[in-house]
């Protein structure tokens, strides 16, 4: 029917339908669990890899290079800001009531990183200053 | 191993909203627009085995690789689906060919984002659920935001190199039939435009577009007998960075350079200033830069503003349009970069490269070299 | 089809997988890392000696993540590497199988890994509903179908066109359950009987609920190499010699449901490439799909092991038992082990490599076994892989 | 090593919770706008391939064997054979009905029982759950109940369903 095409609005029908369920929970893992639970005591907790040494934050299971387990949780300090982007409009293009600032952060000789609302003026690889252990976290730059 | 050739490809769409078909009646319109463009082949009987590419959410469909075979001719025949970019699906016919399974490979992809009632909510459906979605950052396009911030303090690349690719690509369009999104802007025109996430505007950006392509690939022995002139794959290969947008490079494209390291050894191609012209994805402005430095080009900002990229200079990238021009249709972006290279070197040039990403939030490209 | 194959042998050299449970703490990335891991451990390789990974994974909407593919990578060990996602729906699991031998008969990777995971989990209230999206959205999801309605409409046609009972039917899911109970991994091993089956919940008439595999989170991985270097890593490396896949056309009302006429298609291919003639005298053990048992009999029919319609009369005198002629699904099958879609299709095919390898353990056939088959399905019944394996 | 869970000890563990959001308007296009339309006017429309002379119902703009435009509309009859039925106690989201719904397939006519592809539809079937038991409905003739037309608005629910002639 390539020949015989018709182009007329009240002739074209579209079907309106979802492909949603009612919603999804997702587990999120026992790495994921024990990060959460530091963050609500104020800590950011990495784990590293007993081979490579890596650190992962958040933590994570294995290594992706060494792909073996990863061994202890530790502690990371010394944030700072990997890179940031300050956002006017939302995703229907609707303009914010105020532009926000978000960053990843990233910390001291640690893999990976979290994002982070950002207050002050941003800059990239400046010290951040953390005020609020959230996903994501609020921090001064 | 041996090159594979393009044969035969068509099109049909790129509207930003194609009412009249479905995305299955696109589909056959493109195929056969492909099969004609190969000597007018019988899919039927001359083709051993079909690949699709699509994901289930662009398409509003669970396992919308259901719908893949009849609209190309692949029913009751090797059909299958890569869940990916289309220059993906081009490297597993590439496969299929060198594995001896298939002399002739149809790789198809196709795009209805005018369907997509929520097309924000289903890219946030692709981020981490846990560190990623939770976060409830308004734009989308935030992660662009990060990783041009980055490029651009590394490189020194500067918003009015950003306008340049804008008003270079923009312009490009306008000579294809293809680019609803083509048009002549001022360096005023761009950089008077608000920022929707910096450092981009709503220049900056590309849109989604509803199109469909269908590519024909045969092997040495009969790409011939399809066509006088096959258009060669001689170098092919892709890579993902890291999927977690935590964990992967801001600011580069890894991706890219090692897709490029594959696809350029496999090419025997020494440096990317030898080929005629690239085709990149450039869905942000800054990724063209970003891209066609991943590929390999040092100092790209200065080169930009030497006018080496420009159509008609050394390095010709983009010279038709790319996404900025054209839109990008979602999973058919790459093939819709093979089309631009394709019909450049048709129209007299030897060789090209073409280097696709698959958008956000992924970190993951491919990478084609085509010779004549 | 070519027939003159120029292609490179490929081995299969390692294997794992993860349990399959209704429900997992662990994240996608984490059940796929577990199962991956496993499978590199098999072959004694690290994850720096994969070239290229192979991701299959059935519908997004389980997961409830887009682009599930590129998720997936991190777990697969897909990071800065060639990393792809096949999809054919149901049959993706043996296709991720295809997919790692193209990879390596093409030359473009010496060692693949092929890592498929599911989690169905997430969807609430029911992962049921999310195969309400797999139907056509104008002409059949207004009707509100669900997934077990499809599979019940083409067991009545089966039943109806080959004159078969339910009794005959129920047999596969007491065959399946009994041989799980000797697999480790498996989610509902044990003896049951065809009365259990027949008394058991009516879901979708004929289907009742011991008909049905269950709702599952799971794992599997698969490593492949190049031939020429198999030797270096195992002694008993096994031989992938034939691969085939159909897929046939979208309006499944529109045809006629009793014989699967593209899974014959798909296994001529693999027969042809693995120099098969005779498949009920050169099969020695074989895992056909059994998502519902009596797909296990349509798809011993469809890869032409029995007769149009033959297969319950077969299944009856014993042939496909753990200790008959050809041992129909030792693994315990889907019915038995679980249903984790992507994961399965590769446990399946896993199951067969661990066969022929001899390292079955108490799921290991009575007879010697050379050469065995795997088979996945998928789709709205048009699609099949089917993968030929020898050691 | 991996964790098996039960329902009721998720609560123990840290989940995310999400709202999907995920809406579509399919385009229904030349051929399925014409069927749909043929619906509300009480008509199965099928396309026809000029080559094979096969019907294709719900209709397609190409012919999947000859690969090859269709041409032609036709209309077929409201009325076939039942190819296969079930009846479902169960709904999409997997609840326990109380009475079954019966759906199937119906090759409609024209068509002949040696046809392996022939214009055919899903649809519910009106008739009784021993109906579908005993296998007495498979193989029967039925035809198209449409609903009232002030009722109809282009839709495959334009049947109510097929019942035994």
């Amino acid at each position: 029917m390539s020949w015989d095409k018709h182009g007329k609005e009240d002739e074209l029908l579209t079907w309106k339908d979802v492909m949603e369920v009612e919603r999804y929970v997702y587990t999120v893992g026992p790495d994921s669990e024990a990060f959460l639970r530091g963050l609500r005591e104020g800590k950011i907790l990495g784990r590293k890899c007993p081979r490579c040494g890596r650190v992962y934050v958040p933590p994570r299971l294995y290594c992706e290079d060494c792909f073996l387990e990863n061994g202890e949780y530790v502690e990371v300090k010394e944030p700072y800001l990997d890179s940031f982007t300050t956002i006017y409009f939302d995703n229907r293009e609707k303009r914010l009531d105020e532009p926000i600032t978000v960053g990843l952060v990233r910390f001291k000789e640690a893999t990976g990183g979290l994002l982070a609302i950002v207050q002050g003026i941003p800059e990239i690889g400046k010290k951040v200053e953390i005020l609020e252990y959230s996903i994501p976290l609020r921090v001064r730059a | 191993m041996e090159n594979v050739g393009i044969v035969g490809i068509g099109w049909y769409g790129f509207s930003t909203n194609v009412h009249d078909l479905s995305f299955r009646e696109m589909m056959f319109e493109a195929a056969q627009r492909a099969f004609y463009d190969a000597g007018g082949m019988n899919p039927r009987e001359q083709i051993d085995a079909f690949i699709s590419c699509q994901e289930d959410f662009w398409e509003g469909i669970s396992i919308s690789d259901e719908f893949a075979p009849d609209p190309v001719g692949g029913s009751m025949r090797p059909t299958m689906t890569v869940a990916g970019d289309g220059l993906q699906g081009l490297a597993h016919g590439f496969m299929l060919i060198n594995s001896g399974v298939a002399d002739v490979v149809v790789v198809e992809s196709h795009a209805k984002p005018s369907d997509i009632l929520t097309f924000p909510e289903i890219v946030e459906l692709a981020m981490d659920p846990v560190y990623v979605r939770e976060a409830k950052i308004p734009n989308y396009h935030f992660i662009a935001g990060l990783d041009a911030t980055k490029f651009m303090h590394r490189t020194g690349v500067t918003r009015e190199d950003l306008a340049e690719v804008v008003i270079k690509n923009r312009a490009s369009g306008l000579k294809t039939g293809r680019a609803p999104h083509a048009s002549m802007l001022s360096k005023e025109d761009v950089l008077s435009q608000e920022m929707i996430v910096y450092p981009l505007t709503r220049v900056d950006v590309a849109r989604p577009v509803d199109g469909a392509i269908v590519v024909v690939l045969a092997s040495e022995t009969f790409a011939r007998k399809f066509n006088d002139t096959p258009i060669w794959i001689t170098g092919i290969g892709f890579s993902t960075d890291n999927s977690n947008l935590e964990l992967a490079k801001l600011g580069d494209a890894f991706y890219l350079r090692k897709a490029s390291e594959l696809a350029f050894g496999m090419a025997k191609l020494e440096s990317p200033l030898k080929v005629n012209g690239m085709f990149v994805d450039d869905r942000y402005s800054y990724k063209e830069l970003q891209h066609v430095e991943a590929l390999g080009v040092n100092n790209v900002a200065e080169k930009l503003r030497e006018g080496y990229f420009h159509e008609g200079s050394y390095l010709p990238v983009n010279p038709k349009g790319g996404h900025l021009a054209k839109g990008y249709p979602l999973e058919a972006s790459g093939l819709s970069l093979v089309l631009d290279a394709v019909e450049y070197m048709r129209e007299g040039v030897s060789s090209a490269v073409v280097a696709s990403w698959r958008g956000i939030p992924t970190f993951t490209g491919g990478v084609a070299v085509l010779q004549r | 089809m070519k027939t003159n194959l120029k292609f490179r042998r490929v081995a299969a050299i390692g294997a794992g997988m993860t349990p399959f449970r209704r429900r997992m703490l662990e994240t996608p990335q984490e059940l796929a890392w577990e199962a991956s891991r496993k499978a590199l451990d098999e072959a004694g390789l690290e994850l720096r000696d994969i070239d290229c990974v192979v991701i299959g994974s059935a519908p997004d909407a389980f997961d409830g993540v887009h682009m599930k593919g590129e998720y997936l990578a991190h777990g697969a060990g897909g990071v800065m590497k060639p990393a792809s996602r096949v999809y054919v729906g149901g049959a993706t699991g043996v296709m991720t199988a295809i997919s790692g031998w193209y990879h390596v008969a093409s030359g473009m990777c010496k060692k693949v890994l092929a890592v498929a995971e599911e989690k169905m989990s997430p969807g609430r209230p029911h992962p049921q509903a999310v195969f309400r999206y797999i139907w056509d959205p104008i002409t059949e999801k207004p009707l509100n179908p669900n997934l077990i309605w499809i599979f019940a409409m083409e067991m009545h046609r089966y039943m109806f066109v080959n004159k078969i009972s339910k009794e005959e039917i129920a047999l596969v899911s007491v065959k399946n359950k009994r041989n799980a109970a000797n697999n480790p991994y498996a989610q509902l091993g044990g003896e049951i009987t065809v009365d259990d089956v027949l008394r058991s919940e009516v879901l979708v008439w004929p289907v009742q609920l011991l008909d049905v595999s269950p709702v599952s989170d799971g794992a599997a991985a698969m490593v492949f190499v190049d031939g020429d270097i198999a030797r270096r890593y195992t002694d008993t490396p096994i031989w992938v010699e034939g691969v085939g896949w159909t897929l046939d056309n979208t309006s499944w009302p529109n045809r006629e449901l009793a014989y699967p006429r593209y899974l014959e298609n798909a296994a001529r291919m693999a027969y042809r490439m693995a120099g098969i003639e005779r498949p009920q005298r050169e099969i020695d053990v074989v895992e056909p799909y059994d998502p519902f048992d009596y797909k296990e009999l349509h798809h011993l029919e469809g890869l032409m092991l029995a007769r149009k319609g033959e297969a319950p009369l077969l299944l009856k005198e014993g042939f496909f038992d753990r200790d008959g002629d050809i041992p129909s699904s030792p693994s315990g099958g889907l019915l038995g082990v679980g249903n984790p879609i992507a994961a399965a299709g590769l446990m399946k095919v896993i199951s067969i490599y661990w066969q022929l390898k001899g390292t079955a353990g108490k799921m290991q056939v009575k007879r010697p076994v050379h050469t065995g088959v795997a088979q996945a399905w998928g789709d709205l019944m048009q699609a099949s892989t089917v993968i030929v394996m020898r050691n | 090593m991996v964790h098996p869970l039960k329902e009721e000890e998720l609560k123990e563990h840290f989940t995310v919770t999400y709202r999907p959001q995920a809406k579509y308007s399919y385009t229904a296009g030349q051929a399925l706008s014409t069927f749909l339309r043929g619906l509300r006017e009480g008509k199965i429309l099928g396309r026809k391939c000029p080559r094979c002379g096969r019907v294709y119902v719900p209709p397609r703009l190409y012919c999947e064997d000859c690969f090859y435009p269709t041409s032609q509309w036709v209309e077929v009859k409201d009325e076939g054979i039942v190819m296969t039925a079930v009846a479902s106690f169960i709904s999409w989201t997997r609840d326990r009905l109380e009475e079954p719904e019966i759906v199937g397939t119906i090759r409609l006519f024209p068509s002949s029982p040696r046809d392996y592809v022939y214009p055919g539809l899903f649809h519910r079937i009106c008739c009784s759950y021993d109906d579908v038991k005993s296998m007495r409905i498979m193989g029967k003739t039925v035809r198209a109940r449409w609903k009232p037309v002030e009722k109809r608005e282009g839709s495959i629910e334009d049947i109510e369903c097929f019942e035994v002639v």
